[in-house]
């Protein structure tokens, strides 16, 4: 509406960031609350829960879930708990796996790493491919390259990666015997697993690029541009790729969020041990303190990466005041 | 202007733009701009006159194109012309500014680097070479911090200063012709009047041709040295701006300088032109205008108006009128 | 012009600032006090140049948006204070014409549509009464009955001018804001809008506000005109005055940038200096004095006041006897 | 002209895309919905004699490692995840549109705390959300229904926010204010109707995305419970088969993909509709 914006004053970057920062205090808060609940809501008490764990078949000793209680402080009123409880998670202390009996936090550490290893080769492989593919299809807009990229874009959508990963393991790994089948040991073990899981975002990816470059295309500053006298590929280059990426980060930075937890079936197919296939696990074995802390560590991951592509945003694109609301 | 022993900066002969195959959205277009000449082409929306003046360097939106005739700028031929030479022809021997200045400018690109652009194109200056030669063209152009300014993004510039900033990237490697779409319909009136100066006075101080193309009467009379009329399509009427101004010939034109509301009006109603500018994919046989003209709808030209198109007369040294009413 | 009766639209000490979002404290400051007065079948010219504040100004007299400050008085009763059903009824009263006229109009909706809805929102009468009053008002507008069949994308720009003006005028209101209603059209179009408003409102006995960025189009209808800079209304008087004697150094700039072709660029360019500088941060004392030939030190600390310097006639300058007209 | 007629000619006005979606969509539910019918076996008999027997005779598609007649299975199977993803997209539309409407009228702190948390759970996976509710509440229906949802209704509500702001900032809903028209009237007759098809292009674009995420839980063992199976469940089990009867793995697979891009290839085509409209009317070329 306004032709103009006010000059930023001094210091808007670090009360953004201190908001945010203020956003993700108060969400993880409200995320432990829930998380702590979690074992409350289920309709085994949390004491009898453990129990039930750690010596499955076994008939419960009332007097040694009582005793259990009293050791773990759950005879205490709840907010007291929750309040203990937060002061040990903002600690870094998250507990001990029921499973393995390993702390909680170190687990989640490691699995973050193979999760974030994994979705940045599978998001970067799909943005290597779907920018120029993109690109092009919108420099084609309504022609045949354009209908036939649209088409594959909407066929990788559809197609389920618990369905593609054994046929690509029943081909590479079985048949041919070029790649390992499963496990997590070096790049090899990397290549199906990243290629599986990139065909979906390659289609997000692509489909936004091609809408975004549309309009960059029909912008008046590429004309602007080539009156100069640069050609249309010259044009693209030096003004269109820059504009026309921003909508792609937006939708990276979601695919990023979402693939940290969120590629559990190619993690549990490929053996891979990451965020996804600890989370399973977790719920096939009841271990509530593993889900407790997954859900706080998947939160606060979003909404770190939330902030930072809303950074970078600010500074691909000068007119957005890093408020977030362009979007 | 009288430098008629040079070839002429631009000439465009039998220009036709359509649509696809189908539609025609300019038909017939002569056009001449001599050295240190300013042509303004006049018309209303829907006249042609943008698209008339992006098929001069073969920028028109697909699907518009060129379906006839020759366009011919410092003695290139564009319609014939390779891409390659396309490139060296614009930015370099010939310049743009457009009507909407903010959004012509790349909004994540620094405002410098985009006035130096034509520098490095086609003057083969390094980087830093075409931002110091920015900033002294932002400076000749009005821009007050000058250095600062070119650090800037469009955002950041009024509509003023972004056209300012359009001109001086025009300018850049110096052109022999500028051609401006409307610089000025998007601006501030008390703007208007400081940009029209600056091009007035860089054509002085250059002997640069201007092209300009609006809609504006008053800054026809106050720019031009010779006026084109366009109406949905074609050229009605072409002269020096005195003659067109005070004695205009055509029938369209009379009516738009009455209609202008630059004249002192009485009490009564404006003049006004009855109906509507016909669409382009409207074919209207005959004369474009007789529908709407007083000429064709009172008298016994009207046959003729309807039936066939009316070639150009030559009225005086150098108008011309497309209309069966005026006798050469 | 009439000061025989009270005036029908009375506004005192208007002030509307919109807060800029995620900036802290800061605020577009639009309408920062304006007074004026518009009487019965009057037509009061609004011109400024684009974030002058003169659409802020004119939803605030039509009540669309409510200020921070001031109270605007309709024909006796303070719309401010009304009650939300008062309120639907009084709209009936005052109508608002757009700068663009497709914009105004629903593209998914056929004109005969966009026409009815306001007399059925007011129950205005029967489906074939309404067809009729429709049918009627299109006459007075010049507007063939059948295209009101068609969609807005199917007809001329001012053609659809044509319909909201119809379309306004279908509730008999007394006072109708026209924002910028011809700066969207070509000038054959333009004359005709103005040619009928000027008549539409002599037999509809309506006053209006005329908003418009070029004093030209003013001049054929407006009984006075009123010079918006920055918020501030800057000169006010009738027509001829605002056109022959401007005071204010503004409107004499604006006046010059009208008249290019009388003028000349070199004089027109030399009224006025830089460029309207942002209302977020209005420079102190008058408004206009960084731009301003005649500022001194007094006008960058004092804000001068609408001073009555003859009868209509009102400037807010503090030197308007040294421009003699 | 009667509502059928015009729904036709509606229909036959749409991009191509849409028509084949349209037809293959149909094709799949009327499969599905008279699956009783169409297969002349029981999809839970089992016949160990029949083990993974290629097709032939009247088992069109052959048997599984169990026995049992595939093609019953599949038409079967489809039932539960097409009608979990329905389901959970009419939900997800219809909360999320209102929420996401009424954000944009409102606007203000409330706006501003419910975009926020739309932040955060937008990037949020499905599945992690459903895996939670699974260990929480234990699998079926409902969880499946209720953890979709959770998450499903955030992309709505974004888009639903921006229609609505971007439709409150026109000049003809202005003018419809001025002019005394009820904020009931503006609802139905301007703001539904061009919210309408993006929306709903979106919903058929999302279903894909959900048909495969229940299937993904079953395929874990966390979605549908046996007996009942599904496409992902059929997956899963013939998982270790693949070598000795391929068809096992490509029949539910290509089952899913089918449903998933007809559907897909709707949306794709009212968006492209949508996309064309809008173009027309801020009158880019």
């Amino acid at each position: 509406m306004l032709a103009w914006r006010a000059n930023l004053p001094a210091g808007a970057m670090e009360r953004f960031l201190l908001k945010r920062a203020i956003v993700l205090v108060v969400t993880l808060t409200l995320v432990s609350f829930l998380a702590f609940l979690v074992p409350w809501l289920g309709d085994a008490d949390p004491a009898r829960a453990i129990i039930r764990s750690r010596v499955a078949d076994l008939a419960l000793d009332s007097a040694a879930v009582e005793a259990l209680r009293i050791r773990l402080g759950l005879d205490q009123p709840l907010l007291h708990q929750f309040f203990a409880w937060l002061g040990r998670v903002f600690q870094g202390d998250l507990g001990l796996s029921f499973t393995s009996r390993l702390p909680v936090a170190d687990q989640i550490l490691r699995a973050i790493g193979v999760s974030a290893t994994l979705a940045l080769s599978a998001l970067f492989l799909a943005l290597a491919i779907a920018l120029p593919v993109g690109t092009l299809a919108a420099v084609h807009q309504g022609r045949r390259f354009d209908g036939i990229v649209t088409f594959i874009a909407q066929g990788f959508v559809s197609i389920p990666e618990y369905w593609l990963a054994p046929v690509l393991v029943l081909l590479f790994a079985v048949e041919l015997g070029w790649l390992p089948s499963a496990g997590w040991s070096g790049f090899e073990t990397l290549i199906l697993p990243a290629a599986v899981l990139c065909l979906r975002p390659l289609a997000y990816f692509s489909q936004v690029m091609r809408a975004s470059m549309i309009d960059v295309l029909h912008a008046n500053y590429i004309l602007a541009a080539r009156s100069r006298g640069l050609g249309l590929a010259g044009a693209l280059v030096r003004h269109g790729l820059r504009n026309g990426i921003q909508p792609v980060l937006t939708v990276f930075a979601l695919w990023l969020a979402g693939l940290l937890g969120g590629s559990v079936v190619v993690e549990v197919i490929f053996a891979i041990p990451g965020m996804g296939r600890l989370i399973y696990s977790a719920v096939i074995n009841n271990d509530m303190p593993m889900l407790q802390g997954s859900i706080i560590c998947i939160v606060g991951l979003a909404i770190i990466i939330n902030t930072a592509a809303d950074v970078l945003y600010g500074v691909l694109n000068p007119t957005v005041t890093v408020s977030g609301d362009a979007r | 202007m009288t430098t008629l022993d040079e070839a002429p900066c631009l000439k465009v002969e039998n220009l036709d733009i359509s649509i696809g195959d189908a539609i025609a959205v300019a038909r017939g277009i002569n056009l001449e701009v001599r050295r240190g000449e300013t042509v303004a082409l006049v018309g209303e929306s829907g006249s042609g006159k943008t698209v008339t003046a992006l098929s001069l360097i073969d920028l028109l939106p697909p699907p518009l194109r060129v379906t006839r005739g020759t366009i011919t700028i410092c003695g290139e031929t564009i319609t014939e012309a390779t891409p390659d030479a396309l490139n060296h022809v614009r930015g370099n021997r010939v310049g743009m500014v457009f009507q909407q200045p903010s959004s012509m400018l790349d909004p994540s690109c620094r405002v410098g680097r985009q006035v130096g652009e034509a520098l490095q194109l086609h003057k083969g200056a390094s980087r830093g070479e075409a931002f110091e030669r920015a900033v002294e063209l932002l400076r000749e152009v009005g821009i007050p911090e000058a250095p600062r300014r070119a650090r800037s993004f469009a955002h950041q510039l009024s509509g003023g200063m972004a056209q300012r900033v359009m001109i001086a990237a025009a300018l850049s490697s110096d052109p022999d012709l500028l051609i401006a779409d409307e610089p000025t319909t998007a601006l501030d009136v008390t703007v208007q009047a400081q940009i029209l100066g600056l091009l007035e006075r860089e054509r002085r101080q250059r002997t640069l041709s201007i092209l300009l193309i609006t809609h504006d009467l008053s800054i026809v009379s106050a720019m031009a040295d010779r006026v084109v009329v366009m109406y949905a399509g074609g050229i009605v009427e072409e002269g020096p701006v005195e003659t067109i101004m005070r004695a205009p010939q055509h029938p369209y034109t009379k009516a738009l300088i009455d209609c202008s509301l630059m004249r002192e009006a009485g009490s009564g109603d404006l003049e006004s032109i009855p109906g509507t500018i016909p669409p382009p994919n409207r074919s209207i046989p005959g004369c474009r205008f007789h529908p709407r003209c007083p000429h064709a709808l009172a008298r016994r030209t009207g046959s003729v108006c309807a039936s066939s198109e009316p070639e150009a007369t030559r009225t005086a040294e150098g108008h011309l009128v497309h209309c069966w009413a005026v006798e050469p | 012009m009439s000061s025989t009766a009270s005036p029908l639209v009375e506004a005192s000490d208007l002030v509307k600032h919109f807060p800029l979002r995620g900036s802290g404290r800061l605020s577009v400051r639009s309408v920062d006090g304006v007074t004026l007065a518009i009487g019965r079948a009057e037509v009061l010219g609004l011109v400024g140049e684009s974030g002058c504040g003169k659409s802020t100004l004119a939803r605030l007299l039509i009540n669309q948006i409510r200020p921070d400050r001031g109270e605007v008085i309709m024909d006796g009763r303070d719309l401010l204070a009304m009650r939300p059903g008062d309120l639907r009824r009084f709209r009936r009263t005052v109508q608002l014409i757009f700068q663009n006229p497709e914009a105004a109009l629903d593209p998914r909706m056929r004109l005969i549509d966009s026409l009815m809805a306001p007399l059925a929102a007011h129950h205005a009468g029967t489906r074939d009464e309404c067809l009729e009053m429709i049918h009627a008002m299109l006459g007075e507008v010049g507007i063939d009955p059948g295209i009101v069949q068609r969609y807005p994308g199917q007809c001329s720009g001012g053609q659809l001018q044509r319909i909201v003006i119809a379309r306004a005028l279908l509730l008999r209101p007394k006072f109708v804001v026209c924002d910028e209603p011809t700066s969207s059209l070509d000038a054959s179009i333009r004359a005709q809008i103005l040619n009928l408003l000027n008549d539409l409102r002599r037999r509809f006995d309506l006053s209006l506000l005329m908003i418009s960025h070029d004093l030209r189009a003013l001049r054929h209808i407006c009984d006075r005109v009123a010079v918006m800079y920055l918020g501030r209304i800057v000169e006010m008087a009738p027509v001829e005055q605002i056109f022959q004697a401007p005071r204010h150094p503004y409107t004499r700039a604006l006046n010059a940038a009208s008249l290019l072709d009388e003028i000349g660029l070199d004089a027109a360019s030399h009224l006025v200096q830089g460029e309207p500088p942002s209302p977020v941060h209005p420079p102190p004392g008058c408004h206009f004095h960084p731009r301003c030939p005649l500022a001194d030190e007094t006008c960058r600390q004092h804000v001068p006041a609408l001073e009555r310097i003859a009868e209509h006639h009102e400037v807010s300058c503090h030197h308007w006897r040294r421009t003699n007209p | 002209m009667t509502m059928a007629a015009r729904s036709v000619r509606w229909v036959m006005r749409q991009h191509w895309t849409f028509i084949a979606g349209l037809f293959s969509g149909t094709v799949v539910v009327l499969l599905l919905v008279a699956a009783p019918v169409i297969s002349l076996h029981d999809p839970i008999a089992q016949d160990l004699s029949m083990r993974l027997q290629g097709p032939g005779g009247d088992h069109w598609l052959g048997n599984d490692q169990l026995g049992r007649d595939l093609w019953a299975r599949l038409l079967y199977g489809g039932r539960f995840s097409v009608v979990v993803a329905a389901l959970t997209l009419f939900l997800s539309v219809t909360i999320g549109t209102l929420i996401g409407a009424w954000c944009g009228r409102i606007g203000g702190a409330v706006d501003e705390f419910v975009m926020r948390v739309v932040d955060v759970l937008i990037s949020f996976p499905e599945i992690i959300v459903a895996l939670f509710l699974i260990a929480i509440i234990g699998p079926g229906f409902g969880t499946l229904v209720l953890a979709l949802t959770l998450v499903g209704w955030t992309p709505f509500a974004r888009l639903a926010r921006g229609i609505a702001l971007d439709i409150s900032s026109r000049d003809y809903i202005a003018a419809a204010e001025v002019l005394g028209c009820t904020r009931t009237f503006i609802l139905l007759r301007h703001v539904i109707p061009n919210a309408l098809r993006p929306i709903s292009a979106m919903t058929f674009l999302r279903f894909g995305h959900k048909l495969i995420t229940v299937g993904a839980l079953s395929y874990l063992g966390l979605g549908v419970q046996p007996p009942d199976s599904d496409w992902g469940a059929m997956l899963a089990d013939a998982r270790q088969f693949a070598v000795r009867q391929p068809l096992l793995v490509f029949a539910p697979g290509i089952a899913i993909m089918v449903t998933a891009l007809s559907v897909t290839l709707m949306g794709q085509g009212l968006e492209i509709d949508a996309d064309r409209s809008r173009r027309l009317r801020t009158g880019q070329s």
